[in-house]
């Protein structure tokens, strides 16, 4: 697989986590991709948090209205059934737990369900946004990205750059697997069969807790 | 009881060395042709209270590239370069506050509350310096209100006493800038008589706007 | 996601022992048809979160009078003579709130705060049992958040997937607790199509709405 | 004056300190009958603690919406330029300090400008509703009463009933006079010329200090 394909397979994977009337919450980049796989007759309310319920696709060329607009500041559409909302009712939204899923992309993320995503000190400082109160606040946390930096782990015993949030991460879905993170570690619940047992482990430095019941990752 | 104002005389409202608030988010939301004058005076030495900085060239954004901001409080400021560079350089002081802690101390201030309990933060580096309060054996920092001399915010649809209704997502932070700064100036889209708005339908009521600036169609 | 539900599915929600929350203002604002139906069911043993005890005739009075409120908590109990005839004569336990600090309270529970700052009740005896903050000098009492079981709301104008709007004064404490129970039952004046509903007007998002119930026009 | 007479002439005295553009929020009772005086052309916002601002007067008879009611529960009107908001918008303009004057009364209030209006134990507890607020973040706290119950004082050295709020009165305006109230105790700044010094201080526990520019009670 190449990059774009890898991306479109572990969004797809993720996408196979929504359930029917879930609130979501996706971060910019790959986890945004996620909004292209919804099933069929699902029906999933994606939040912005800049203030909307109801996030659309991008509007035709020409129709961009830039008062309406998501997270990154593009110009987006809202669906029927939607609302406009200011911050403080967005984090009451997010803070208050009233997002069912929220997916995001990580620097590192380690077997306590640490997340550091937000900043690498000195060199890249970006600010959290609403990353620190997504992750503390949705229901379910899903870490949706490569297994790897350039062939360097990104699962980690432990992180070393500055958190985003202390023991909050739920599930990790990666090209080589779901993981769950649970109070033992990380459990190894899917693979693809593209890789063994071994692969993931190598490309992982917590250790991996093999579920009795590994199953083949699908999407 | 005369609110309508010339963005010239908003603007000669902000001093130097003063602390501002601006609505917006990513530019969308930004009181535009304010923060344009803004600019133009190049008054200095600011505390700039924002969601974010912006794009270089968009919105508050602008203040930051023509350097006339002291210190800034955001959420984000990933999305303006010169933002990080002057950070760096240690030409500005930049605070970063989590976007729902930010939301929630600048209601605070305007609410007049001491301050709130979050627990976003927890176990990171945003707990440094704040006080931690146990709640029914969970642990929460305690944030605390933000206040500013001079709101500047935009609004869709404004009647003559400072009623607004927004349009789309240009709400975020207008609506709570507007209760937490001594003077609130709002820069409106369009302007309607007084019984025009529905009063149903006002989000932020007048008695909350001290002047109005005509923007004309954002 | 059929939001839609008869008055007695929505009180068979409703068990003896319960928290519920009810929106309101000296009856404005309640869900009067789902009340009377509370009242008919019988169910007993009940804590109320609500702004008042309202009239003994008219909204939550009647919950008060038919003695099914184990534990009250209310800002004003003074316009329903029998909410304090139980009190006095122990029959109900009765909180008393001020009413800045319950809507803050159920807001914080909503929100997911901890709690909050305020300097209303300070050298009262509001303040007994409650923990002091000093932040910059002044004293704050820390007022926790409050949640629910069930809120039962109302709303004057509710889509079908439970988007609000309101009319007049009913809105009340009905947007605070949207956000702050596990369930979330709306009595809607009036149902309309999803999409019937301007994004811009919304004051309750549907998301915070877990039923609806028509409660035609009040 | 009769009872009724004495309550209008204290009222329109309260009239007097409103200021054009001037936030205020009127207790039940006596202060509500401040709004009957506003001074012609001047512009006043009357807060209703329930949820607007822009309270106007009562209906036509017919013409009541319970649905627009003021915090008594009964049917008003709004104005034009009013808005309808929820608890916490009407707290954050009652607490946030966006009122610039409120009238209450008073079962007592003393030389330190503590109030005590909510509650009698074991006799009378209707409970505090907004008014601890109120008094506590509105810009300016008026007490608007009759000087004495039954004869006995109501402005006192120190209230004995619970408070409402400690240190917050600025201003006490009864049939009697106009009393403010500074650190070093309760000023008579305006007397009514019915009474002498010594009524008023016969009528007062708390002892008061005298303006030495003390004015004639004019309404």
């Amino acid at each position: 697989m190449d990059k774009n394909e890898i991306k479109a397979f572990i969004a797809k994977r993720v996408a196979k986590e929504l359930k029917d009337g879930d609130v979501v919450n996706l971060g910019i980049g790959l986890p945004t991709m996620v909004a292209n796989y919804i099933p069929e007759g699902m029906n999933i309310f994606l939040q912005s948090e800049n203030g909307f319920i109801g996030l659309g696709p991008a509007p035709e060329p020409g129709k961009e209205d830039m008062r309406i607009v998501n997270a990154g500041g593009q110009p987006v559409t809202i669906i029927p059934g939607g609302a406009f909302f200011d911050s403080a009712t967005s984090f009451t939204i997010i803070r208050g737990g009233h997002v069912d899923m929220t997916v995001l992309g990580a620097l590192q993320v380690d077997e306590k369900g640490n997340l550091a995503n937000w900043m690498i000190p000195g060199k890249m400082v970006p600010g959290m946004g609403g990353a620190m109160d997504l992750v503390t606040g949705a229901k379910k946390v899903i870490i949706a990205m490569e297994h790897t930096a350039k062939g360097a782990p990104k699962i980690l015993k432990e992180c070393t750059l500055p958190l985003t949030a202390a023991h909050q991460v739920d599930m990790i879905i990666t090209e080589m697997g779901v993981m769950e993170v649970t109070d033992k570690g990380i459990v190894l619940k899917e693979i693809n069969p593209e890789f063994t047992i071994e692969d993931v482990q190598n490309s992982t430095e917590a250790e991996l807790i093999i579920a009795e019941d590994l199953k083949k990752m699908e999407i | 009881m005369n609110k309508l104002i010339s963005i010239d005389e908003a603007v000669d409202m902000i001093k130097d060395g003063m602390t501002i608030m601006v609505g917006g988010f990513l530019g969308c939301g930004n009181p535009h042709k304010i923060i344009d004058k803004l600019v133009e005076k190049n008054v200095k030495d600011l505390t700039l209270i924002c969601n974010d900085s912006s794009f270089p060239d968009y919105g508050v954004g602008k203040l930051v590239v023509n350097h006339q901001i002291k210190k800034l409080i955001a959420s984000h400021v990933g999305t303006n370069p010169e933002t990080g560079r002057q950070m760096n350089a240690g030409e500005m002081e930049v605070v970063l506050v989590p976007q729902g802690t930010l939301a929630e101390q600048v209601r605070a201030g305007g609410a007049g509350l001491g301050g709130i309990l979050t627990p976003t933060g927890v176990g990171t580096v945003i707990e440094e310096g704040k006080q931690k309060i146990t709640v029914d054996g969970v642990e929460y920092l305690l944030e605390k209100p933000l206040k500013a001399d001079v709101a500047l915010i935009s609004g869709q649809k404004v009647d003559k006493f400072g009623n607004i209704v927004y349009f789309g997502a240009t709400r975020n932070f207008n609506t709570l800038m507007a209760t937490a700064a001594d003077t609130v100036i709002v820069e409106a889209c369009e302007i309607v008589e007084v019984g025009d708005l529905d009063p149903n339908d006002v989000v932020t009521p007048g008695i909350f706007v001290d002047y109005i600036v005509d923007g004309g169609a954002n």
